[in-house]
């Protein structure tokens, strides 16, 4: 994306601030959904890794920070490292069963394996509060300067810093040569072996830091709403995360972002218009970009442009 | 001490017995071909010595030391570099992006993730470099790999495996589908091989098995039928009866 | 024991005639069809609307939801699912769940959001002692149905012409065009059977696993369970997935209440893992 | 009283409502439109809860009029989905920042409840819980008040009818949550407390439960009796698989808290339902001039629907805010909870009042048994209970 572009994109990202003042706790949640679908682009959209049940890692990461918060350790960003560690510690174990077969197996893998920790985590009510959530979730101020506010402003501005720091990450990583790779093993797994590449430690570090991503999304909606419930690592979640990715355009980041912005302000302004048929809404929009099938909202943008150009 | 060699090596699917007892020598620097009718389990042998598939019994050595548990991408990190008959490319990468990441590869350099695989200059210029050995234009190098002509494609194929820089390159079928007016780049590019890479070609093609290979094993029903030069190969009955005497020829 | 086995039994048929056209479209069409469970609802509903509104006996209901929901199908596949073969699997769950949301909200506005209800006549009703052992009359309707569903689709497999073309279609498109063997219209049809089969299996499924506008979703798990487990290209293969999800399930709950639905997942994980290739053939590819 | 005099203000403020518009309102009426945030699960598993309270907001506004202390109430309605805690705690804190909402109702499940309740407490603002009802949730907030029930309040009565009608032996099965886990609790404490025994303690998944095997193992288990909570709208899935079952035959009484059978779905369960005795603060049936004209009102509204106990939250939650509004002429924040707070009325469900200590409910619990009045059926109490607290947790 040409940087022109990409200086607007955040600085209208930015600009929320001021031009939708109460509406900051839709956008900083929105910011948030873009951390959690940047973090699928980098294993469905990069590694080619098809995944249904990355909530798991959002989950943990929510459930670990609020868990660390909740026993008196409130300092956010501890509590997102924290998050990453442990969510990137799930990747790394789970990732050997997930990267054993193709792309179904895979998919049923990763859900099972969510419905399962999803399943632990409500069976462990004196942990994890159960069905109920976790309560008692305080956060301290960011930096220890600023306090999470009723408007949101703190929240906003967080996690849009965090989504940033991590988009440059992720953007240094998928144009470095480890980045290259995973592009080869999601272009032509069967070739990469033969070009010396230990396939799987790629796709096992990539899963680690995709499920790292996740992880810190989680801790960062943990801690903006000082609160975490099951539906943390619910089915719907994973699949709401892929169907923002499809939406925004797979394997481009600002694709990922594009779709988690773009479905979450749809899904606010559809189901405060019409409380009870905003599905409807959606659905149709979804069907229809499905049928135009330009590889996303992004491919969609870029055909357009190409079109005037 | 020969470049690669096999001893019994054995594969089967099932029931099948794909590839029987095959024990091969290829010296260093040796000029080798293996021909076989169709389904006499070339393609199962040469994955086996790549490492895509494992023997059932059998050794395959490198250089004298035995490779056969070894992974395929360990046997490539060892000089062992193939080509597939049925092109395995990167439709999304340019042939500068995909032999780069060959280069990067084979300098270990994949896991890599802070310094941009654009900023490693040098092996971009190299990946350029051998591109334009085999002829590619500049633009040809920039274009995505799916717009390229299927000639093109099948050069790309064979330079993949050269960036990695084999001692030993197995090439499936070289030429396999290459149309005519295209097919003598790909020849060049085969007959250009240095002399310090051991090559084992596979191919249907007797013109170009014949004006290459100085030593040929003739596969039929997975086992080795003969063996030996050229020239004895042509005379051999064994093998005009049930190969060379067919109608298939070229 | 003897009760719970055929509880499972029961559970796991009625998942099977809910899935089977699911792992159909995907072993046959290589589409997969996240909506299918929005079949089921539509022949669930529809049931509740002919026998409560309209009072005409449960079987012509049975028969009705299964006809309607398997032209529902053909219209649908002519109309849209067919731009989208060969397509992205990602984009055909855009599609697909995009279907979902607009069925969900549509039965939502016509029929409220509020679980449906049935009355069962009263010969399908109550339950009968069979040595000792009491077993649910309803229940037991449902194997007999769905043990003849099963026959009869194994059957029409193997032995009709449609059944062998569909195989060979299933194993190879390319080739089975090359024979001259209509593979559009054998989608179309089969698409149709599928849909007719969720239909009746949501009409089925009224009583025994509820019905609100959110039914697609909430089974959409299950669904997925038996056709990634079962595999997708025969029958028999998610038949008997359906059958061993609906035991571990009901023993579960009866068993070890307390574990919840790990039991299930973990099964499921086990198996995958285990056998993930031998399980499904064709799916795999993206 | 309080009731008639509250309803003739309002009816008042109504006609000066529909003429204030003429008379160019803004600067006549009192101050601006009293904004109400209400968030209820509209779409998802638990769709049916929010339908019915949002059909009785709007009834009650309907019957009573809009103005209240001069100022007209405002409706926003917003979808919680019923299921994700973060969207709740949005939309509350949404309401409170953009649309300067004067109090949030609504909030279908406790967790829900639980995310919104620091929003309430920082923008010091009524939050009247309409539906959720763990025992817990007026403690999360100095700010919330509850128009609903809680669970321990309706099940200590039915664990006390069941010891008086000699039944020793209950099994008890409850939705595994916390509105669940505080029946199961509060009724194993009543019941063993009284001499009576618990042999088997069942919890079903909140989610896609399949009941049938629960209740098999009742059925094997053979208590007496079978207490049974799940959420609204689920109920007549448990009825279903208590007749296929056959545990009446059996010899197990079917008792519970009024959840199982719900008004709404009552007539739709059929004949199984018929004997089930349960406790619960609202039927339908309850016999009073308010609660004729509301179920007249609700089901002349909302065609299909019979008010349950979940629109009976709503109504009274309305009833509140309007009262309080009123009280305080068009208050708000810490005035108007403190208006809120100690209020009584006549509900349609019987005498209520918001305790002015906890700020939860305290109202009549009745036991009911479900019989069949002029072809269809209904809850009809037999005995009463009479200003019920929450017995604490």
């Amino acid at each position: 994306m040409r940087p022109a572009l990409e200086a607007g994109f955040w600085l209208l990202a930015l600009s929320g601030f001021w031009l939708m003042p109460e509406q900051l706790p839709l956008l900083g949640q929105a910011a948030i959904a873009a951390l959690f679908v940047l973090s699928l682009d980098l294993l469905v959209g990069y590694a080619g890794v098809l995944t249904l049940g990355h909530a798991a890692f959002f989950g943990l990461g929510a459930y670990g920070a609020g868990l660390l918060a909740q026993q008196g350790w409130g300092e956010p960003l501890s509590g997102l490292l924290a998050a990453a560690l442990l969510a990137g510690l799930l990747g790394l174990l789970t990732a050997p069963l997930v990267l054993r077969g193709g792309d179904l197996p895979a998919l049923m893998v990763t859900l099972g394996l969510s419905l399962m920790l999803g399943e632990a985590a409500n069976k462990l009510p004196g942990l994890t509060g159960g069905a109920d959530g976790l309560l008692g979730v305080e956060i301290w101020p960011v930096l220890g300067l600023f306090r999470f506010d009723l408007h949101g402003r703190t929240a906003f501005l967080y996690a849009l810093a965090v989504l940033f720091l991590l988009f440059l990450l992720a953007r240094r990583i998928t144009a470095s040569p480890f980045g290259l790779a995973l592009r080869g093993i999601r272009g032509n797994a069967r070739r990469m072996p033969a070009l010396g590449t230990p396939v799987r430690r790629r796709l096992v570090a990539a899963y680690a830091l995709s499920a790292a991503y996740a992880g810190i999304a989680g801790a960062l909606l943990a801690q903006t709403t000082q609160f975490v419930s099951l539906d943390a690592l619910s089915f719907q979640r994973s699949a709401e995360g892929l169907l923002m990715l499809v939406l925004g355009g797979l394997g481009a980041l600002y694709g990922a972002m594009l779709g988690a912005i773009v479905f979450t302000l749809a899904h606010h302004l559809l189901s405060e218009m019409s409380p009870l048929f905003w599905q409807f809404w959606i659905g149709l929009a979804l069907v229809g970009l499905a049928l135009a099938g330009r590889g996303g909202l992004l491919g969609l943008g870029a055909a357009l442009l190409g079109r005037r150009a | 001490m020969s470049a690669l060699a096999t001893e019994g090596l054995t594969r089967d699917f099932g029931g099948f017995r794909a590839v029987a007892d095959v024990s091969l020598a290829l010296a260093e620097g040796a000029r080798h071909a293996l021909i076989g009718p169709n389904g006499a389990g070339k393609t199962t042998l040469v994955n086996l010595l790549s490492g895509a598939l494992r023997p059932s019994a059998g050794r395959v050595l490198l250089g004298g030391a035995e490779i056969t548990a070894l992974p395929q991408h360990a046997r490539v990190k060892r000089g062992l570099a193939r080509t597939f008959q049925v092109n395995q490319l990167f439709p999304d990468l340019t042939p500068e992006g995909a032999v780069g990441l060959a280069v990067l590869e084979r300098q270990g350099l994949t896991g890599r993730w802070w310094r941009p695989a654009a900023a490693h200059a040098a092996e971009r210029e190299e990946a350029r470099a051998l591109l334009a050995g085999l002829r590619f234009s500049a633009a040809e190098m920039r274009a995505p790999t799916r717009s390229l002509p299927y000639g093109r494609q099948r050069l790309l194929e064979i330079a993949l495996a050269l960036a990695l820089r084999p001692r030993v390159l197995l090439l499936d079928e070289p030429a396999a589908g290459v149309p005519p007016g295209e097919s003598r780049a790909v020849l060049e590019a085969v007959a250009a091989l240095p002399r310090s890479v051991t090559v084992l070609l596979i191919e249907h093609d007797m013109d170009l098995v014949f004006r290459f290979a100085e030593r040929i094993t003739v596969l039929a029903q997975g086992a080795v039928l003969a063996e030996g030069p050229p020239a004895a190969i042509a005379r051999d009955p064994a093998v005009r009866a049930v190969y060379l005497g067919g109608p298939a020829h070229g | 024991m003897l009760t719970v086995l055929l509880d499972g039994l029961a559970a796991g048929m009625l998942l099977f005639v809910l899935s089977v056209g699911l792992s159909v479209t995907l072993g046959l069409m290589n589409f997969v069809n996240l909506a299918h469970g929005a079949f089921g609802m539509a022949g669930g509903y529809l049931c509740v609307v002919l026998l409560n509104r309209l009072g005409l006996p449960f079987l012509a209901c049975l028969l009705a939801a299964a006809l309607c929901t398997g032209l529902l199908g053909l219209a649908l596949e002519r109309l849209l699912y067919r731009r989208l073969y060969g397509r992205d699997h990602l984009e055909q769950v855009l599609f697909s769940i995009g279907l979902v949301f607009i069925a969900g909200a549509a039965v939502d506005w016509l029929m409220g959001a509020r679980q449906q209800l049935i009355t069962l006549p009263p010969w399908l009703s109550g339950r009968v002692e069979l040595g000792g052992v009491g077993l649910g009359v309803y229940r037991l309707f449902l194997i007999a149905v769905c043990t003849g569903l099963l026959l009869a689709l194994h059957l029409g497999l193997v032995r009709t012409r449609f059944g062998s073309r569909l195989r060979a279609a299933v194993d190879d498109a390319v080739v089975a065009r090359g024979l001259g063997i209509p593979v559009e219209r054998l989608f179309a049809v089969t698409f149709a059977l599928g849909s007719g089969l969720a239909g009746l299996g949501g009409a089925l499924g009224v009583e025994v696993l509820g019905l609100d506008p959110t039914f697609p979703l909430k089974y959409m798990v299950y669904f997925l369970i038996v056709v990634a487990v079962g595999g997708a290209n025969t029958v028999i293969g998610p038949f008997l997935a359906a059958i061993l999800l609906g035991l571990v399930d009901v023993a579960g709950k009866y068993y070890l209440p307390q574990f919840g639905a790990f039991g299930i997942y973990t099964a499921m994980v086990a198996l995958l893992i285990l056998r993930p290739q031998g399980l499904l053939a064709r799916a795999a590819a993206r | 009283m309080q009731a008639r005099v509250t309803r003739r203000a309002a009816l008042g403020a109504g006609a000066a409502a529909l003429i204030a518009p003429a008379l160019a309102a803004p600067a006549l009426a009192q101050g601006r439109p009293a904004r109400i945030g209400l968030i209820l699960p509209m779409t998802g598993p638990f769709a049916s809860t929010g339908r019915q309270v949002e059909a009785a907001v709007r009834l009650y506004l309907r019957q009573r009029g809009e103005s209240f202390g001069g100022r007209r109430l405002e409706i926003l309605l917003r979808d919680d989905t019923g299921t994700a805690p973060e969207v709740t705690r949005r939309l509350a804190q949404e309401l409170v920042v953009r649309d300067k909402v004067q109090a949030l109702a609504g909030f279908g499940l406790t967790p829900l409840a639980f995310a919104a309740a620091p929003v309430a407490t920082e923008a010091k603002l009524p939050m009247v819980v309409m539906a959720a009802a763990t025992s817990a949730i007026v403690q999360r907030s100095p700010f919330i008040l509850r128009t609903s029930f809680t669970l321990p309040q309706v099940t200590a009565p039915i664990a006390e009818w069941a010891l008086r009608e000699r039944v020793q032996t209950a099994a008890t099965l409850v939705a595994d949550y916390a509105p669940g886990l505080d029946a199961e609790r509060v009724f194993k404490a009543r019941f063993t407390g009284g001499g009576g025994r618990v042999p088997l303690e069942l919890r079903t998944p909140l989610r896609n439960p399949d009941y049938a095997p629960f209740l098999q193992r009742v059925r094997d288990a053979k208590p007496e009796a079978l207490f049974i909570f799940v959420p609204s709208g689920e109920g007549a899935a448990v009825m279903k698989q208590f007749a296929e079952r056959g545990l009446a035959e059996a010899g197990v009484r079917l008792i519970g808290t009024g959840d199982v059978v719900d008004d709404d779905l009552l007539n739709d369960m059929g004949r199984p339902a018929l004997g089930a005795v349960t406790s619960h603060h609202y039927s339908a049936a309850h016999d009073s001039p308010e609660n004729k004209a509301y179920v007249q009102g609700f089901i002349a509204a909302n065609p299909g629907m019979r008010p349950n106990f979940m629109s009976v939250g709503g109504w009274d939650g309305m009833q509140l805010i309007a009262e309080a509004l009123q009280a305080t002429g068009g208050g708000e924040g810490e005035a108007l909870l403190a208006a809120m707070k100690g209020r009584s009325w006549t509900s349609p469900r019987g005498p209520i009042t918001i305790d002015a200590e906890t700020r939860d409910i305290v109202q009549d619990v009745y036991i009911r048994r479900v019989e069949e009045r002029d072809g269809q059926l209904w809850n009809i109490e037999f005995d009463r209970l009479p200003a019920m607290r929450d017995p604490g947790t």
